[in-house]
């Protein structure tokens, strides 16, 4: 075992046995709870999925910076979706990641989902999320005080023939 | 010599038909495989074909989305067949499939009734039905059967369209399914012959204020695209139902998006431009007749889901 | 309220356990909740833990699907006990338990 | 001799079968109207239009080949126009298949030309597609 691999585990102990953020839960509606209620915005009467400002305001909220870098951060999602009730999302990365957030411009709220990643845990997450129109979804993963995020246009029409 | 006539043929008439007890579906079958191999044709290859087969189809969704080579079981799955697209979500969905419950629910409905019981010893039967019955001389398809178990046991008869009914047929089918059944339609007399004629007549004709037939948009329009919906094969129409349809789904307050096919094909009729039968009417039935025996030898794969 | 089971389905392969389960709640978003005229009500936190230890955690939104779906995965073992709860909006719950197989 | 028991066979089939189908057999007299001319509110006026409306529209309904346009039988737009008349009511409330009012604001004079077209297409429609469903059919009239 070489020196540096070793103080890094040393140090990754050390950090977990003050913070043991895989024992302590986190819910982000109570540390965050502003992040959950501001909207993206609207054009007459419907949201503008045109716009990014709410999925920007919303990352702000969370993590204090809406800067991220672009890549090492993949985000599945199909290009047109059988039906916008059920909308088909994975998020994955290979980096250590913290947090993991999920945004998008289609709904009225911009904020879908905040993971809490534990230490040392996967960043794998699969869910199923609603649009209500033709709009943006943006993966945020929080690594080494960075934000890295991937973004795809999955386009919703009012779908399905008959009944 | 017009009796001897007269004679002679009625012994041919009976010979025939108790030398060739399936004769009744010659033309049925044959009907059949030139559906199979007009639609085998047309997906070959969609790309190199699309004069032939789909003019209006973008070089987008002919060379990136549409594969080759689909084979006549691929398509019970209906247009995720030929949807490469479609069928990524298909797949993601079934992961976890959001019926799951509700075969539960239908074992529940069906193991806590005698009359059920009594009624349906053998489960497995959703790939026989519907038949057509030469003792009344008309189909029963599994809605009706269910439905009239019911009522001679005094029970209250099921909604046809959804709720309990599509949870016990969406267990009685899942049953089937397990059990590795296939699609196993009959025509084994005359009337039930007459009775697949009309059927098929119905599914053929141009109706409502739109002039469409159930074949324009699912024969010569299989494949193409209506706005936003991938217009579905006749072939594997009928394989897999009760479904779980994300639309239905979404409808409903408790999310139960499970519907059986009378709703779904109500549905489409509606979509002609024309009020539908009635999902016990004669032409309902003899319309599902046609349908389900389009679909003979495919694997029974309900419950599914589908948009 | 009486809260219904999660669905869980886990599978150990090669030290990674791959979890998807399917928690059983309407999610009605405000939109729904006015058109069905009901009251609005989602899950708002779930999280799974393996021997009191979390593995997953998610605070959640009334974007997640009908019956919400979630697949994710974790170092763990065959025979790992998952447990998974959830908490409303109304402040129902619900824990669910499986086995990884 | 072979060949003739085949003949009075088949024969005795055909007679059959198309004894079991004239249910969905046509209907002579509709082959020779004029839509635009029987539906037409000028020459005819409201009341008359309507009462061709009702006549079609009744044998299309036992045909089950009545037309529904978005929701909208053809029957409620007769029933709509109906009650507009016995209103005195310049537009014509549609009632949709769930008891649902809709949006549109169609005079009576529209709502009833287009309820005797509905109508009498319907009939007109059903009759030529005894003739040319085959024409659908691949391996019968379909080719490609």
């Amino acid at each position: 075992m070489n020196r540096r691999k070793f103080i890094s585990i040393g140090l990754g102990v050390f950090v977990a046995a003050i913070i043991p953020s895989s024992l302590s839960a986190v819910n982000f509606r109570d540390t965050k709870p502003k992040a959950w209620s501001l909207m993206n915005p609207l054009k007459g009467k419907k949201v503008d999925a045109s716009s990014l400002n709410g999925i920007n305001s919303a990352m702000k909220e969370l993590y204090g910076t809406s800067t991220v870098i672009e890549g090492k951060v993949k985000l599945k999602a199909p290009d047109i979706a059988e039906n916008g009730a059920l909308v088909p999302i994975t998020i994955s990365s290979d980096l250590n990641a913290k947090t993991v957030a999920l945004f998008q411009n289609a709904n009225p709220e911009a904020t879908v989902a905040v993971f809490n990643v534990p230490a040392n845990g996967i960043v794998y997450y699969s869910l199923r999320i609603k649009m209500g129109q033709t709009g943006t979804v943006t993966a945020v993963v929080e690594s080494g005080g960075k934000l890295y995020s991937a973004t795809r246009v999955v386009k919703v029409t009012k779908g399905g023939c008959g009944g | 010599m017009l009796s001897k006539i007269i004679k002679s043929s009625i012994i041919v008439a009976l010979a025939s038909t108790a030398m060739y007890g399936s004769s009744f579906n010659v033309q049925a079958e044959k009907d059949r495989k030139a559906l199979i191999k007009y639609f085998e044709d047309k997906f070959a290859d969609p790309d190199k074909n699309r004069n032939r087969f789909f003019p209006y189809s973008t070089d987008d969704e002919l060379k990136n989305n549409m594969p080759k080579n689909v084979k006549f079981e691929d398509f019970a799955i209906g247009n995720y067949a030929w949807s490469i697209q479609g069928k990524e979500q298909y797949d993601e969905i079934n992961e976890m499939p959001p019926y799951e419950d509700y075969i539960d629910i239908g074992e529940e409905i069906y193991t806590s009734s005698k009359v059920l019981q009594g009624c349906f010893p053998d489960v497995t039967i959703g790939g026989d039905y519907p038949y057509f019955s030469d003792k009344r001389g008309e189909i029963v398809t599994l809605g009706v059967a269910i439905n009239e178990c019911l009522t001679a046991g005094k029970q209250k008869p099921f909604n046809m369209k959804k709720g309990k009914m599509a949870h016990l047929q969406a267990y009685m089918v899942f049953q089937t399914r397990e059990a590795g059944k296939k699609t196993n339609i009959k025509i084994s007399s005359q009337a039930a012959s007459d009775a697949y004629e009309r059927g098929k007549e119905y599914y053929y004709s141009q109706k409502g204020y739109l002039k469409l037939s159930c074949a324009s948009c699912h024969v010569q329009g299989a494949g193409a695209r209506v706005r936003n919906e991938n217009l579905s094969q006749l072939l594997g129409h009928t394989t897999h139902w009760p479904a779980f349809r994300l639309k239905w789904g979404g409808k409903n307050v408790n999310g139960d998006g499970l519907g059986t096919v009378e709703r779904r094909v109500q549905g489409c009729i509606k979509d002609e431009g024309q009020v539908p039968p009635s999902v016990t009417s004669n032409e309902m039935k003899e319309l599902l007749y046609f349908m389900t025996y389009m679909s003979n030898d495919l694997n029974v794969d309900g419950p599914d889901i589908r948009k | 309220m009486a809260t219904k089971k999660t669905r869980i389905k886990a599978k150990a392969k090669n030290g990674i356990v791959t979890v998807m389960a399917l928690a059983k709640h309407p999610m009605y978003s405000g939109a729904e909740a006015k058109k069905l005229k009901v009251k609005q009500n989602f899950i708002t936190y779930l999280k799974a833990e393996v021997s009191g230890k979390i593995v997953y955690e998610v605070t959640s939104s009334q974007f997640f699907s009908k019956n919400p779906y979630l697949k994710f995965k974790y170092k763990g073992n065959k025979g790992d006990e998952i447990v998974i709860s959830w908490v409303d909006l109304l402040g129902n719950k619900n824990t669910s338990k499986s086995k990884a197989k | 001799m072979n060949k003739l028991y085949t003949i009075t066979f088949a024969t005795a089939i055909a007679l059959m079968t198309s004894g079991c189908v004239g249910g969905s057999g046509s209907t002579p007299d509709v082959a020779s109207l004029d839509v635009q001319n029987e539906c037409n509110v000028k020459t005819h006026g409201v009341e008359g239009v309507l009462a061709t409306a009702k006549k079609y529209n009744a044998i299309a309904q036992s045909k089950g080949l009545e037309f529904r346009r978005l929701g909208v039988n053809n029957s409620a737009y007769i029933s709509a126009v109906e009650k507009a008349l016995k209103d005195g009511s310049k537009t014509v409330q549609l009632i949709d298949v769930k008891k649902k009012k809709t949006k549109d604001k169609f005079t009576p004079e529209y709502a009833v030309q287009r309820s005797c077209k509905f109508a009498i297409s319907a009939l007109i429609q059903g009759n030529e597609a005894v003739n040319t469903w085959r024409l659908a059919v691949p391996g019968d009239g379909f080719k490609y």
